[in-house]
């Protein structure tokens, strides 16, 4: 079979794969170093970072359910500057052959602002940013800040006036096709999602969470069909490229994203169970794309026939 | 947290188990790799097949490893369905794990006596560096804590290594000092002179140990347990409270000193 | 160890035990005579029926994924009236031994006013009724009529004029706590939660949907975590009783629906695969009730501690 | 949709297992309660232990049963996570079935003469109403449709149950006729008297059995298959158009009037 062109581009950050990583599942690549070549990806995005470093949620911090786990990590990270000292020296060398993207955190509109100005400032090898709009906004009453249409772009749109590289918006589970508009109009350059479903698992014997919160995200392969289905209302709902997450641990998993319009797609727990998983799913989805007799793999995006 | 340096994705095979003591499992696996490098303290994070609805692998301390068989023991109690199908793989059965993980024990320059406390499962953790400072001529004495005397377990192999003392507490009191090994360490780190104290065991008693050995002005490690997703670095559902901030268990520790550890 | 009293009460329905099936998994309840004891459930919910008979969607109307299934049935049914002429002798019968609570379908607010009038006249042995509104809306463009507080109360506050009888709002996974208040603002006396979830599963070598259409509705355990965080929304929402609804297996997966808050739980999915689960299910939550030393189980209606 | 009338759920034993053509098994059951009860056209619901993240049943006729013996005989082709599951259950694997599931093939009265029509891994379920008819002293004739020569299949007991007509056809012209079994049955219903013609197949080979009995006609009965969530009557996942509207193919089927259906 004849070679498949598989680069793309995610709304100004080139991918020379569509395969990406999801952001709190593969630190900050390093990690990874001995057990793949983390390069052959088409990018890697590391753990959101806030402006302040961040001590997260107290232990436990995650539990197993059938077919998935929950987490209430609950975006611990060292802070822009913190993570830069860390990891800017591997990430700037990698960022010579994949695209970086650097994940934003923040719990107010100040937070994500804050934070955006350092990294662009200190992370002059980033290809582009994420925001993160779904984690607690504290300074609004505990919901997320990106559960609404406004609050989304009302971040989306500070943000913009704070960088010109590429910005891609990783959107909660929740309204999806309103919340993908409105990121767009604010001046987003992609969307990824999804970002984990909020759920419980209690211990019955003793009443109480197996996790120190109520209420984790959950993630893996339980969430699939419904992460394949809010991709496919995202990209019906707005022109810029998609990034498709959400329980794949095979290239058809993957495929199904393509398919209903992304342009790429991370890996996320499968990471952490078999740390070459998005090499596996980046060699499986190109022989997908070869089997379907394409040259270049745009021209499966939004194939799905219906 | 730190990058690891040697972890990879090991293939391994079953080599047979058997029941240590009620609930608890000795299992024996051949996996060349990981026996010549791993070290006392540090552990893998093993895939059990059986249940495909279970993807997360569970994190192993090892007993001891033959690098010229290419083999490792492990000890484990049969807590929930991962340990549950551990202990049921039958010879033969391949898999694979992630190994070496984390940062082992630590040997203080100069020292001549240690004591070592193992409770319950976190026996295992402590057999390896048993050994380990055996080779070193380190004189060791150990506290084991079980919950009633069926379940001590590795005590010939614990005196074979020559353990200069060897203590029992049971908390039903069936045999040893009735308790937990707080009630016997007390005294040991009062009168003994340990260089070091090493202890392995439910969060409980690792903290109750780190204040007798704070109070007694004694150097104390522990080797911690939490839930992990990948065990390498990667997610940071392990991280705790420490002096130094949040620091992930799987790879700043398992091994902690005990006075960086925020109980 | 001794007996709990299982006993409760679902806004007027009387259940001598909080196990009742989940609408559209247990056909209308005869199905599973010769499997087990039907009349030992607490109730006995059926397949929604609108006032004419409805075709449904066509095949095919189901697909496995990972820890659940997809359907896409459509809400085929009958019609009340030839129901009622197939299962009401049936269910009349069974109506003395446990509640019996018929589903009302409709795809416009006059179309739930008229099945529900039908059933009330036609069922007088019928316990309650339970409204399932998460049905497409045709008349507003087929958007579910349950998906905005304003679709729900409409429909609820219209057939709350229909009935005398206890009402038991089905709602679907969106926006649980505004619609929950919603509906108990309109006058339902009961909430029961979840519907199935939006998803979709794609044959990625004929690029098509597995199901006849292109999303379908996700049940089993892989919803489960989800199922409890909503059903502990919904409970935290309104005052009046809530059903549980999401991937119960077990007796532990039921347990946690009870204790977040729910006075009853349904059983669903797994009725279909092993026809007598939801007996095993009341079993296994009245040993839990026991080795929870509870006299009552109301005593561990939301009992989570947090 | 009628209830069920006997269906319960059924302990099973696999008793053995062996590929019967390339991608083809045949399995040994063993289920007395099924044996003793289950008729040509009827199906049942297995339970296919080994990923606990399907947990579906898969719907299977049956070739023959012996009610002496206790045992049912099964042919299925692998064409996915559960047929391949099945075809490697080691014997003695213990799992359950709810059977006997839905209406077998009808008989109508002084039938004398009937036709067969088989294709790929519908051939299991004629196989048992070959048998049928053998008993019922009907003569009847058989057109098996392959898809290439190696996959024809039960051809020997075919004759041996006393066919009196044998005709293959494959898809690739390796044996027999090449083309689809519509390409013999056309002329065989218009030469031959048969009473009632009984088609199990792929819907497009059904479907064009259908039309030629329809033009000829000649009765016809087909046995449906679509995806099942349950098997027995409670959650409409198999449900068909027909010209009575829509019937569920687990109860009011599989076998259906080929005139009742809606192509
Ligand atoms: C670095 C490290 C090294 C380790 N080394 C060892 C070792 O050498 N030996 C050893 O024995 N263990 C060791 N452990 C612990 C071991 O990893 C765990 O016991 C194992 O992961 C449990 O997996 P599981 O699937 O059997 O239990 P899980 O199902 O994951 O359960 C985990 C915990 O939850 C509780 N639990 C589970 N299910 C339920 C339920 N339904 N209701 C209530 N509570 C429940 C159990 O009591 C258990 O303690 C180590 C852990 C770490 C982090
Ligand atoms: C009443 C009845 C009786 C039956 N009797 C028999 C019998 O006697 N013998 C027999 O062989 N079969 C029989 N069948 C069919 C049998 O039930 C199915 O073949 C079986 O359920 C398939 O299960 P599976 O898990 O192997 O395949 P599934 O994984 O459920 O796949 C079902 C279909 O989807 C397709 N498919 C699966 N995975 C993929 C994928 N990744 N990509 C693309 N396509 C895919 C497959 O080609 C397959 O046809 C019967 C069915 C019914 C309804
Ligand atoms: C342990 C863990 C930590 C995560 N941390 C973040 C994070 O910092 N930022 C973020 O946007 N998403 C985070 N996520 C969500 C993932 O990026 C991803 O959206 C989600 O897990 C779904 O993908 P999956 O099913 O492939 O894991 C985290 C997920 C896990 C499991
Ligand atoms: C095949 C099938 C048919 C269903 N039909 C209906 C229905 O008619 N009305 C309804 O309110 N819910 C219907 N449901 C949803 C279930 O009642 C239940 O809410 C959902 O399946 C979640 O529960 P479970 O995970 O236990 O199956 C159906 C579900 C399935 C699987
Ligand atoms: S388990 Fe420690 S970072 Fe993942
Ligand atoms: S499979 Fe026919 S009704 Fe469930």
């Amino acid at each position: 079979m004849s070679k498949v062109n598989m680069a793309v581009d995610l709304g100004g950050i080139p991918m020379k794969n569509p395969v990406n990583t999801a952001s709190g599942t593969f630190g900050f690549g390093k990690q990874f170093e001995n057990m793949m070549d983390v390069s052959a990806l088409g990018a890697v995005t590391g753990k959101g970072c806030s402006a302040q470093p961040w001590p997260g949620n107290p232990q436990p911090r995650m539990h197993e359910v059938t077919s998935g786990m929950l987490n209430s990590v609950g975006l611990m990270n060292p802070g822009v500057r913190g993570m830069v000292e860390k990891y800017g020296d591997y990430l700037e060398a990698l960022s010579g052959k994949t695209s970086v993207i650097c994940q934003v955190a923040g719990h107010s509109v100040q937070e994500y602002v804050d934070a955006l100005a350092l990294y662009d400032e200190l992370t002059p090898w980033a290809a582009g940013f994420e925001l993160n709009i779904s984690c607690p906004n504290v300074s609004k009453g505990g919901a997320a800040m990106g559960s609404t249409p406004e609050g989304a772009s009302e971040v989306v749109r500070e943000c913009r006036q704070v960088t010109n590289r590429p910005l891609v918006v990783k959107l909660a589970p929740t309204r999806v096709p309103e919340i993908a508009s409105a990121v767009q109009e604010a001046g987003a350059d992609a969307i990824s999602l999804i970002n984990t479903i909020p759920a419980m698992a209690i211990d019955v014997d003793t009443r109480r969470s197996y996790l120190s919160r109520p209420t984790a995200g959950l993630s893996g392969p339980a969430i699939h069909p419904i992460a394949v289905r809010m991709a496919w209302e995202a990209c019906n709902a707005v022109t810029i490229p998609v990034c498709g997450i959400g329980g794949i641990m095979t290239g058809r998993d993957a495929a199904e994203f393509i398919l209903v319009g992304c342009t790429a797609v991370s890996v996320g727990m499968a990471s952490m169970v078999e740390p070459a998983a998005s090499i596996r799913v980046l060699r499986e989805l190109e022989q997908w794309a070869q089997s379907q007799g394409v040259s270049d793999i745009s021209e499966l995006r939004g194939a799905f026939l219906c | 947290m730190s990058a690891p340096s040697n972890a990879r994705v090991l293939p391994v095979t079953i080599l047979g188990s058997e029941p240590l003591a009620p609930g608890f499992m000795r299992t024996s696996l051949a996996c060349p790799d990981l026996a010549c490098q791993i070290q006392p303290g540090q552990f893998f994070n093993i895939s059990v097949p059986g249940d495909a609805r279970e993807l997360l692998r569970i994190p192993m301390s090892y007993v001891g490893a033959d690098p010229s068989q290419g083999t490792v023991e492990i000890a484990f109690r049969i807590v929930g369905n991962g340990t549950r199908r551990l202990a049921g793989l039958p010879t033969g059965t391949r898999t694979d794990l992630i190994g070496p993980l984390g940062h082992g024990w630590r040997y203080p320059e100069g020292m001549r006596r240690a004591l070592i406390v193992g409770g319950g499962s976190g026996v295992a953790p402590v057999m390896a560096l048993a050994g380990r400072l055996a080779r070193m001529d380190v004189e060791f004495h150990v506290v084991q804590g079980a919950r009633t005397s069926r379940e001590v377990i590795y005590e010939n192999e614990i005196r074979a290594l020559g353990a200069a003392r060897f203590e029992v507490t049971t908390d039903d009191g069936s045999r040893g000092t009735k308790g937990f090994p707080t009630a016997v360490v007390g005294g040991l780190v009062a009168s003994e002179c340990y260089d070091q104290v090493y202890a392995c065991g439910p969060q409980p008693m690792m903290r109750g140990i780190a204040e007798l050995c704070r109070k007694a002005g004694v150097p104390c490690m522990v080797s911690l347990e939490t839930g992990m997703g990948c065990g390498f670095g990667a997610c940071a559902t392990c991280a705790i409270d420490t002096v130094n901030g949040k620091r992930g268990v799987c790879v700043d520790g398992p091994v902690f000193d005990a006075e960086e550890v925020i109980w």
